[in-house]
């Protein structure tokens, strides 16, 4: 019982003078500039048919992905929910992939398998959108885990990987995230637990749905750090990440980190978000993450105006590109359907020959077209 | 006069709530939300927040608290959102609601409901468009009530709120805004079906096609298609997937001599084996021809449009399996 | 964020001079003499080949259960585990029902369909034992939901009745436990949750699989009162599961309480117990809360060996007549089998007569012998 | 030479964990108890604890961890202490597990095993004694083993770690301490079964027998009762839930003209279903009888001993369904 939970329950305080130089300045700007326009354009694309089914936006909570992801390593792992696009775009993979796999394409980074809610990229360390409350966090806790059994069992000495998991307020009361940070804390695995309280669960207040709204302190309670921060602030952010991202590295333990921030449209693109006070949303939009930053960048003397515009021009002809991109793609082929339920699919009915199963039509008794 | 789904929902939970004190309803946004379809709409101002309780997301927890509720005569009614989120409390469903009744020795009767949209929404991907019925009806100690009208989800999720038993009561979201004509009859606030009794939604004499929910829509369409052809199907709409009606499904067959099975759920181990099997069990000398299983195809929920299409029954697959029904005799499958 | 977890971290402190009457004294060691000797007794029945599976005994935690239990009301309710016999017992379950149901006998609590894991007693409010870990946790919390539902939407103004959940410290791990803290708090229901850490999850140590082994510690973080008591000292245990049950009674909330404790067996009586120190059972064995009430009730003249004897031998009489009484009842009739799977049957094959399905022969199909 | 399944199982993760250092076990006492039932005895001792790695109590936790684990290419073997818990887990098994390959197209797969012991031991109640495997098997996705003997144990076991895909590995706890004779080539660490065949453990003409777990020895000892009455009676080991081979099961169907199903779950939604399902889709004319399907009790396990015996398939009750499908001719059952 060595372990001092009042010790840590202090968040930790920052200085944000002179954090971050002109390079980075302009890197994380254009980032957050890439999730909202890209999110923006979402929202066109759902009312124009494009996208269907559930769609999640990010808007608002731009600082945290930024914040975050732009400090990790491509051999670093994020895992997120159902509201995945922008850690997908943060983690680099690009704005036409995410974008067709919305649109449905077979040029979307699941071929149009997974949907919003299931953005994959094995390149880029994209462990998934996890759709379920709560799912994400074991498998990423999972992943961190592999990062210590590859340093410790396979001897690969330069495994300093460390995994995000991100998840909203809502999911803070379900059992694995208290699961998880256990067995985090007790095996000292390189994650960071990052909490997007966005005061919300869909139209469940925070405060309505647990006992202790102050989410970080849950970190002390299990034996890790826990930290709260501004999460319009990406400077704040930065560091509380560099911080926590550097712990992870050196193999000294996961941190709990909660975000306060707010998201600037419904829970969905089909929400009709008529609960939330318009005062309160008036307050979070006046601390808009990206106004914020750019207010930060142009009296510090990071960027110019014309700068800054040209990153937001960019930005637009990429996403334009991005639509025409998704729009021209193909349908996935007829025989995407039956691919990729097994690695190996040996046994469900793929041919003597060893071609797909997809090609036999005794492969799925029952089914429906094929 | 017509009604959607929905207000069918709507109006048989508000009735059982105003019939009995002891009836509440608890899930993720049934209050202040008013439902996340809206099924719950107008009921925490009516009666209250301590009778629509919106819950933490915490589907073991809130699922337990319920059935733990239900063990002291209270009869709660658990919305999840959609139940492949009861994955995350299926324990609770399966261990402390269904065999508490017979490990009690019939001392602790859990009448509860578990209500929600099952199976295949639209766009919604691998993760939220699972069918549960084979599951939940395997399991001793459950009913499983499967509404396709407005008049089923009004009767039955009545007959489900008063039964003495943990009821699982699979909706679906695409049925929600559907309009069907509702009698008078079934508009009384006494209205009531009986749990376990299919409905023989269209008489007919060639093939039996047995369905469920949604797929009672397509069969009927199916059905027409089929009568400008000359066949003339008989259209059972399940209701109770646990008990399953076999004296009704086995008379349809033993009448027309051909069974077509529809489901939307994943093939092995389905809804279609089982009532393929009770037929052989009961009625193998009627059978003319082998049993057409139609079933969701048996991969996980693509998210792509024109893959999904391909993934979920289509009238035009049931029409193809009816004929091939109607079209081959035992001999000519000997021979295949 | 009003309330305060440094405040309720203190473990409360506890005078237990002149905590109880003779008659209180009386009736507490008898209920624990009961629980021993009635697990003694399964032990021996169990070796002898008369009850059978997984049998959990309770010896060595008895002050937990009689501490609380005895303070409950009829209508106050008990949930247990797997390790559940002396729960019923102290709720007042006669040991004839318990040990018939043990035996797989007819006139057992169950009729013979629970058994060890699953003891249930409407009449004495014995939710049941709950044989998976964590289950028990949220069907305890809805039974204190029902009471308080009771007495604000039925207008049962007298319905005070609160809820005794018991588990141990493996379950503290559990999400579940995480989960219905959270309600039960947000909620104010009337609930007390009761860990009885014996150090052990079968042979997992609690210290290797926690990462904060102070369990108590989760109340304050949870929004309730958390209190660390000497689960050895049935008086200690009296004193914190009075004001606990009072805070329920009055509508006040939930109280977590970790009592420290040990089994003085093996997890099951199958469990070989070969990884637990002896030098740890040894310093327990000689806090056994048996020896030590009765020193107590002797030193401060509350009670006199030949009065302790006399107890001593009535439940010895009690036991054997329970193990000769389950012995002699006849095993449960063939049609039990089909009996209670559901409270309304209809449609399962019940007769148009209305006779019971068990008749028909066409209830089961696909079953075995019937 | 003898070895008993236990032995088996333990010495096949023994040599996959020697021969991968990726290969990891964890779950609830793996390690330093040597497992509940001791199938990881003395892997601790030899790999240490990063490698057996014992958890808390926390399976839905636990579980997702090792998915996660596997992501990456771990290949973790997680230990179910029994199935019944699995439903703690089950969101993991199916969302995170079965259906990741697909839904990212084929970027992830996902290489665990969940193993342990499923289905009726003996005296442990309604919880502890529920059948999944027709649960698991009706999942795209999932591969879902059930071993009968030590050769099935080793080499399915060794096949399961191996294979790219989850596997759901269902063992049984009253087979653990059973011997079975064991050749050398099924000892040599090379030694591996194919996922999705079945084993035709007897040969026999007048009817087919399917069973899988313990049943496969019940039905064995059915047959040679079978055999003294003069029917032949051929024993199909599953091996294999899914894939389910349904080509050895046609042939033996095509050669037998009947079929008996044998499965310790619930009747509804079960293995058997399937297989009768399967038989009339593709053997329809060469069936002489009404498939007969034994399965458990539809009721949830009662604790009593006789009871118990009664809810779950004795060797008589198949003994006695072969009887009436070989007596019984398709003119018969038509007129039943
Ligand atoms: C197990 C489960 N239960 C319910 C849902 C439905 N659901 C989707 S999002 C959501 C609210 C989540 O809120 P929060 O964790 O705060 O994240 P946010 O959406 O605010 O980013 C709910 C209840 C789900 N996806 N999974
Ligand atoms: C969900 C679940 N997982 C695993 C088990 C197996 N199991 C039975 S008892 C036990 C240990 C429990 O330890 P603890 O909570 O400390 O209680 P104790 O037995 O010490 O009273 C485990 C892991 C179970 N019953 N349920
Ligand atoms: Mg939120
Ligand atoms: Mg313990």
């Amino acid at each position: 019982m060595s372990f001092s939970a009042t010790k840590l329950a202090q968040p930790l305080t920052l200085n944000t003078t002179a954090l971050i130089t002109k390079q980075e300045g302009l890197e994380v700007y254009e980032d957050m500039v890439l999730g909202r326009t890209f999110e923006d354009m979402c929202a066109q694309m759902y009312y124009r048919g494009k996208m269907f089914g559930f769609v999640h936006l990010y808007n608002g909570q731009e600082a945290v992905s930024t914040g975050f992801i732009k400090l990790l390593k491509k051999e670093d792992s994020v895992a997120s929910t159902y509201r995945d696009h922008v850690h997908a775009l943060s983690k680099g993979v690009s704005a036409r992939a995410v974008m067709s796999e919305l649109f449905g394409k077979k040029t979307g980074c699941c071929r149009g398998q997974g949907g919003s809610m299931h953005m994959f990229s094995k390149e880029h360390n994209v462990l998934g959108g996890f759709a379920f409350i709560g799912e994400g966090i074991p498998v990423a806790t999972g992943a961190a885990f592999t990062s210590k059994y590859r340093r410790e069992v396979l001897k690969e000495a330069d495994c300093d990987h460390v995994t995000v998991a991100f998840f909203g307020d809502g999911t803070c009361n379900n059992g694995q995230f208290f699961e998880c940070l256990n067995m985090a804390a007790l095996w000292k695995l390189p994650i960071i637990f990052v909490v997007e309280n966005n005061l919300w669960a869909i139209g469940m207040s925070h405060l309505r749905a647990t006992s202790d709204p102050e989410i970080w302190k849950k970190g002390p309670a299990f034996g890790m750090p826990g930290v709260h921060v501004d999460g319009m602030d990406v400077l704040k952010v930065r560091e509380v990440a560099k911080e926590a991202i550097g712990r992870a590295r050196r193999g000294e333990g996961p941190t709990l980190v909660e975000c306060e921030t707010y998201r600037f449209r419904g829970h969905s693109l089909a929400d009709p978000d008529e609960l939330r006070d318009p005062a309160e949303k008036a307050h979070y939009a006046a601390r808009d993450p990206i106004t914020a930053l750019k207010k930060y960048l142009l009296e510090n003397n990071l960027a110019s105006e014309p700068e800054l515009k040209a990153i937001d021009k960019r930005i637009d002809e990429l996403i334009e590109d991005a639509v025409e991109f998704a729009d021209e793609s193909p349908f996935p082929a007829r025989s995407q359907l039956l691919e990729n339920v097994f690695a190996d699919p040996k046994g469900f009915g793929i041919g003597p020959d060893g071609r797909y199963r997809c090609e036999d039509p005794k492969f799925t008794e029952g089914t429906a077209h094929v | 006069k017509e009604m959607t789904v929905r207000d069918a929902l709507n109006s048989a939970l508000d009735e059982e709530m105003s019939a009995d004190p002891k009836v509440f309803l608890m899930g993720e946004e049934v209050g202040e939300y008013q439902g996340a379809y809206k099924i719950s709409k107008g009921l925490l101002e009516k009666y209250g927040p301590d009778r629509v309780l919106d819950t933490p997301i915490t589907e073991a927890g809130f699922t337990g608290i319920g059935v733990g509720a239900a063990y002291y005569g209270l009869r709660p009614v658990v919305e999840f959102m959609t139940f492949n989120f009861s994955m995350q409390a299926i324990d609770h469903i399966i261990n402390s609601a269904a065999k508490s009744n017979y490990m009690s020795a019939g001392q602790i009767n859990v009448p509860i409901v578990f209500r929600g949209p099952n199976g295949a929404a639209a766009g919604v991907g691998a993760q939220h468009s699972q069918c549960y019925a084979a599951w939940y009806a395997s399991v001793p100690g459950l009913k499983v009530l499967t509404p396709y009208s407005s008049e089923d989800a009004r009767g039955l999720l009545k007959a489900a709120i008063r039964d003495p038993d943990p009821v699982v009561f699979l909706e679906n979201e695409l049925l929600y805004g559907e309009s069907f004509p509702v009698s008078d009859e079934a508009r009384d606030s006494s209205f009531c079906l009986p749990i376990g009794k299919a409905k023989i939604e269209r008489e007919g004499k060639d093939v039996t096609i047995t369905a469920f929910s949604k797929m009672v829509g397509y069969s009927l369409k199916a059905a027409e298609i089929l009568a400008t052809e000359g066949i003339s199907a008989e259209v059972i709409n399940l209701r109770s997937i646990r008990p399953l009606d076999r004296s009704t499904i086995n008379a349809s067959v033993r009448k027309t001599n051909r069974l077509v099975t529809v489901e939307e759920g994943f093939p092995q181990h389905g809804v279609g084996a089982e009532i393929c099997t009770s037929v052989v069990e009961e009625s193998f000398g009627y059978l003319d021809a082998p049993v057409e299983r139609i079933a969701g195809a048996d991969v996980p929920m693509p998210y792509a449009a024109n893959l999904e299409r391909l993934a979920v029954p289509q009238v035009e697959d049931i029409v193809r399996a009816a004929k091939r029904a109607c079209y081959r005799s035992v001999a000519l499958a000997a021979a295949a």
